[in-house]
């Protein structure tokens, strides 16, 4: 079975819906030359008019994209760098994402904003190191987080076709990841359907993106302690509490790995959730960034920021001395 | 299009009686949170509007019911969605400054100052596209006013337009103000000089009179429609009425009442009632009547949307949000 | 004693501050004819070079005052509309955050995000009703958020004198508010430090902004069938986390009423740092905005879509009935 | 103000030497993450310092090295920043992109294109308050690419200093492309006459040549200093190296080598070389190795920060974040 890398899942995405879909290009920085690799090929294939490479211009570029999806087109924008979700916040949450509801649902917004490489690089500092997709979930802009290559596919391919606006984060700590995978079987994945990665019955580890690889290592390690379920949500807007609820429900301890700042991140929405709907038999634990995290460029620095591993361990025997 | 000196007389007598008719409803509380009064700057939306096609797409302001107007949208409706009922243009949910129609080209008037800009540019982009490059030769066109050329993604939009050849008009109202800024503490240089910086054609017109601005207009539109990309137009006018309705309690002192006199001396209905016969302009003026009478009544006696429909249309999908009460 | 309304509690804040400091300034749009009121008087008083009216540019002025607190200033930003938030995104999360842990502490940058006016005016529809404080608490800067005019008063000066940014909302359901006071007795007020409205022992309300006065006469409402504590952290972020706790640690049961949108806001926030912290007798529960509100025209429908009394009461009756 | 030939020379060369130092830190793993290197641009960054005071203020972008050496900065400090080391100018928080100097008016380089100029308005107004309307006269400097005449804010601010009349540089390195993307590509109209529609004197200048950059600037810092407001000067020179040292790895292709060695027959270091003698340069050059060798041992032999203070300087006041981990 071929290696199916998680960039080759982004990029094969891309054309299976350039091609079916006449309606549907791309726009971004230095696409036409693949510079994220995630466009590669595309402009040899389908040409100038639907692979633009645009001026730095990301608030104009993303409202043209509100434009041309008005009008009936299904954009995908491409973002260099996960910061740029902070300069566009005005177009897509005050404008593409409240067109529907203001127009009385005259009009539909299929935009999709693809972040390649969202999180911590190595070594690119306090304004290149973002996550900011608790920020979107909060605003109710639908937003996905795949950790796996096919998962990659599947949820791209599904925000393309899906008529609101998307956000798909591909975080920078997933894009070495690769698969075995028969392309026969690449489908779209749902919005809304999370994915249990491993079954478990102490405890379940809701991890986010990239750090379901990290929560699957440390369930690994912690076999012989823990029975440990790693719940990954996929999509963290909207988000499939059902799923969660019934892992939570078997397990009655909970454990949140988010790469969002503490306050009002993901994993806080996670488990007020849980706790508003569930009776669990020890208090539940996240990791996360610090509150107000700024991403010192230093490496041990930066790695000091995020969440780790250890900390996850910890939080892990926490939950499980309790009760 | 209509674009007769009694067509213009028409559109540009409609708005003016519908803003007046409106402003009555604010006061007598039947339009909640009050209007942006277009009173003054007719002559703009009614040229401009004159000089494009059904399939032609606008984009509009806070100060938009002029512009929705022009482009063909039902008084009636119109009314209904300033009122907040289900009958609205929106069904209520966006009202004045959000009024749409999309099935007339109208993709919305918009509330953020200079955010028309780009939306307009992608989607005349998109609509060539769609029509397969040629086909309808649609054109955009983004109404703004003066405040708004100091908006970062309205000058971004320009720059896209004009390197894409994209067929889009940007048409500045300068009124002078910018709700209590004059221009000449918001602009350094020119607003033309904006255009230019992107080696786009950017003329001055008299923008109190419906002619001259139909006829700039048309020259852009043509220009637009032959594949040679945007034009910017400045059109010189004046907002008689308040910035906001709100004025009308708390007089705020930005301009002298002789200022505002003299400037209703130049009336763009008057100036364009001048080139049709009295006969003819009672005949427009009494149907007018007629119509408001009519989109009024209409509007006042339709139901206001059930509150339990309040998230309908937040989804496209029709994917329903979680509530915010507690159980 | 005076009647002192919010508004003019944070009109003498501005004043108060611009006679103290000469390094304050005040910014925006109409701020010298004061459209909004809170800046009535201060052009006269301190003239041009102290009160300038800014052209439509929120993203250069917002700068703009980054660079002149660089250089030692302290400028206070007033904005017309709350969403304007979303568009100075960047120039806030991005630059001004990030300043001084970025330059290993060369420099500061203390500017005052001033918001009158936030959250849902009476018709002003999709674009300009919206309550983003829990956005500037998840990126981690300082954000206030006054119920009463003393507080507003007290929190503006703190703000204004706080060597970082803070963003200073005064929701547009407090502006009526007055407050008898002796104009004496006025004082900066701490950042992160709640206060208790009203002393409970059954249940813990914990409300922001204007929805603090929702909560006390619900309180006050149902007063025979539940002693309700009434707690207003006063600040999102810095939060009084062990005032809160304290409060929830004497009644055990936790209701939060809070003006954003239900995914990752505050409420959240509250929630699940309290069930890490606290054993509860019964489920918290929470009265938020939908998630990804959108807040429609219509008055029926702009209300339907505001947390509500009748929800709060439910919700209380909610945790009351459990445990 | 150091402005000899001797002293453009001297500057034009240290940060040729110093960037080909940090590409070979780079290979060697020392410098994490890369950088943007300046080979080729030295000219600008040197002839636009050799103009401002050690008062005046600059700030940078992502490709910053050259301005924040050619104002002044400590190369040991700046080539232990760029390692992350906890003697560097921010104590190895910052890096490559955010390399600041406060003390030298070193406002800092900054990562998201564009962003800088507003922040170089805003300081230069606020220093000529400070310093009571007169006093000082700083002058603030902001550096930025051709990319970043397309970002609203920048344009913004060009419109706020022309409005203000503050005294600031807008200093547009044109190296023909942003990241792949090409002048022609990304620019409609001319980049001088984005400055011209605010009202600004607007002008390009051989950006190869350190002295004629020098005269531009001269003449545009005594203009702002006299109080006659803001000036954009736009620099033709070309990028020798790659847009980030990603590229000596990933070889994208978007110019061929031919314009490459094309470009490099015109060198900024040679051309300001052919205006001193052949003894002074010897002495300069081996003056500026001494200096490199004794930056990268610094470098090299400094500690790394403690990851214990990883949230150091998060908020000025000290206050403390709550932590990330779970217990
Ligand atoms: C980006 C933005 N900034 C501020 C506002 C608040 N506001 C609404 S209208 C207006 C003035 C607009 O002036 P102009 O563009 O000249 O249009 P006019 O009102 O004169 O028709 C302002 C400041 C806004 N809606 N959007
Ligand atoms: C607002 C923004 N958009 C995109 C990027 C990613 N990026 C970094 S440098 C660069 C190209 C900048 O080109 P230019 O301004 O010409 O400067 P040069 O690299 O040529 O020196 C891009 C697109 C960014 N950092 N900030
Ligand atoms: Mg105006
Ligand atoms: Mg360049």
């Amino acid at each position: 079975m071929p290696r199916l890398s998680y960039q080759k899942a982004l990029n094969r995405a891309l054309t299976d819906e350039l091609a079916r879909d006449p309606d549907v290009f791309v726009l971004g920085e230095d696409i036409r030359v693949a510079v994220s690799n995630v466009t590669a090929g595309l402009f040899d294939k389908f040409g100038p008019e639907r692979v633009l490479d645009t001026p730095l211009s990301e608030q104009a570029f993303t409202s043209f994209a509100t434009g041309a999806a008005l009008a009936g087109m299904r954009p995908v924008i491409e973002f260099q760098i996960p910061s740029l979700l902070f300069l566009v916040f005005e177009q897509i949450a005050n404008q593409a994402h409240k067109f529907s509801l203001m127009t009385g649902g005259q009009c539909t917004v299929p935009v999709t904003y693809l972040v390649p490489g969202s999180g911590s690089r190595t070594g690119w500092a306090g304004q290149h190191s973002d996550h900011p997709y608790s920020l979107y979930a909060h605003v109710g802009v639908k937003t996905v987080l795949p950790a796996t290559p096919t998962d990659a596919y599947g949820l791209l391919v599904t925000a393309i076709r899906d008529d609101d606006p998307v956000v798909v984060f591909a975080p920078a700590g997933a894009l070495a990841v690769r698969e075995d995978v028969d392309y026969a079987d690449l489908q779209p994945v749902p919005l809304g359907v999370g994915r249990v990665h491993r079954a478990g019955t102490d405890v379940t580890v809701v991890a986010l993106g990239h750090l379901v690889h990290d929560a699957l290592a440390v369930a690994e390690e912690m076999a012989r302690d823990a029975s440990i379920e790693v719940f990954d949500p996929r999509t963290v807007y909207p988000f499939d509490w059902d799923g969660l609820i019934a892992s939570v429900s078997k397990t009655g301890r909970l454990v949140v790995i988010d790469d969002s700042n503490r306050t009002s991140g993901m994993a806080g929405e996670i488990i007020a959730t849980v706790a508003e709907q569930c009776q669990l038999t020890a208090p539940p634990a996240r990791v996360t960034r610090p509150d107000g995290a700024v991403l010192p460029f230093a490496l041990d620095l930066d790695r000091a920021v995020q969440p780790s591993r250890a900390q996850l361990v910890t939080a892990i025997q926490g939950v499980m001395k309790d009760g | 299009m209509a674009d007769t000196p009694a067509d213009l007389y028409r559109t540009t007598r409609l708005i003016r009686r519908f803003e007046e008719r409106a402003v009555e409803l604010v006061h007598k509380g039947v339009i909640v949170g009050g209007i942006h009064p277009y009173i003054g700057q007719e002559a703009i939306a009614a040229g401009v509007c004159a000089a494009l096609r059904p399939t032609d797409i606008i984009t509009s302001t806070h100060r938009g019911h002029g512009h929705v107007l022009a482009k063909g949208a039902d008084p009636a409706k119109m009314l209904a969605e300033l009122a907040g009922r289900s009958t609205g243009l929106n069904k209520g949910r966006g009202g004045s400054m959000h009024a749409a129609d999309f099935s007339l080209g109208i993709f919305g008037a918009n509330a953020i100052v200079g955010a028309n800009g780009a939306i307009t540019v992608g989607a005349a982009w998109a609509a060539r596209r769609k029509a397969g490059g040629n086909g309808e030769n649609t054109v955009g066109v983004s109404f703004f006013g003066d405040g708004a050329v100091s908006q970062g993604v309205l000058l971004e939009a320009m720059n896209l337009a004009a390197l894409w050849k994209v067929p889009v008009l940007f048409v500045c109202e300068n009124n002078g103000y910018a709700t209590t800024l004059t221009v000449e503490d918001a602009v350094a240089g020119t607003i033309t000089g904006r255009g230019a910086a992107f080696g786009m054609p950017a003329t001055t017109v008299d923008g109190m009179d419906p002619q001259a601005v139909l006829d700039a207009a048309r020259e852009a539109v043509d220009r637009a429609r032959a594949g040679n990309g945007p034009s910017l137009i400045e059109c010189l006018t004046y907002r008689y009425d308040a910035h906001h309705t709100w004025e009308h309690k708390a007089r705020v002192r930005y301009r002298d009442n002789d200022e505002v006199a003299q400037a209703r001396n130049t009336d763009p209905v008057e100036i364009q009632a001048a080139r049709i016969s009295p006969v003819e302009r009672a005949e427009i003026d009494a149907r007018i009547e007629t119509v408001l009478d009519e989109a009024v009544a209409f509007a006042v006696s339709s139901p206001h949307p059930d509150p339990a429909g309040a998230l309908d249309y937040l989804y496209a999908t029709g994917m329903r949000a979680r509530s915010g009460g507690g159980w």
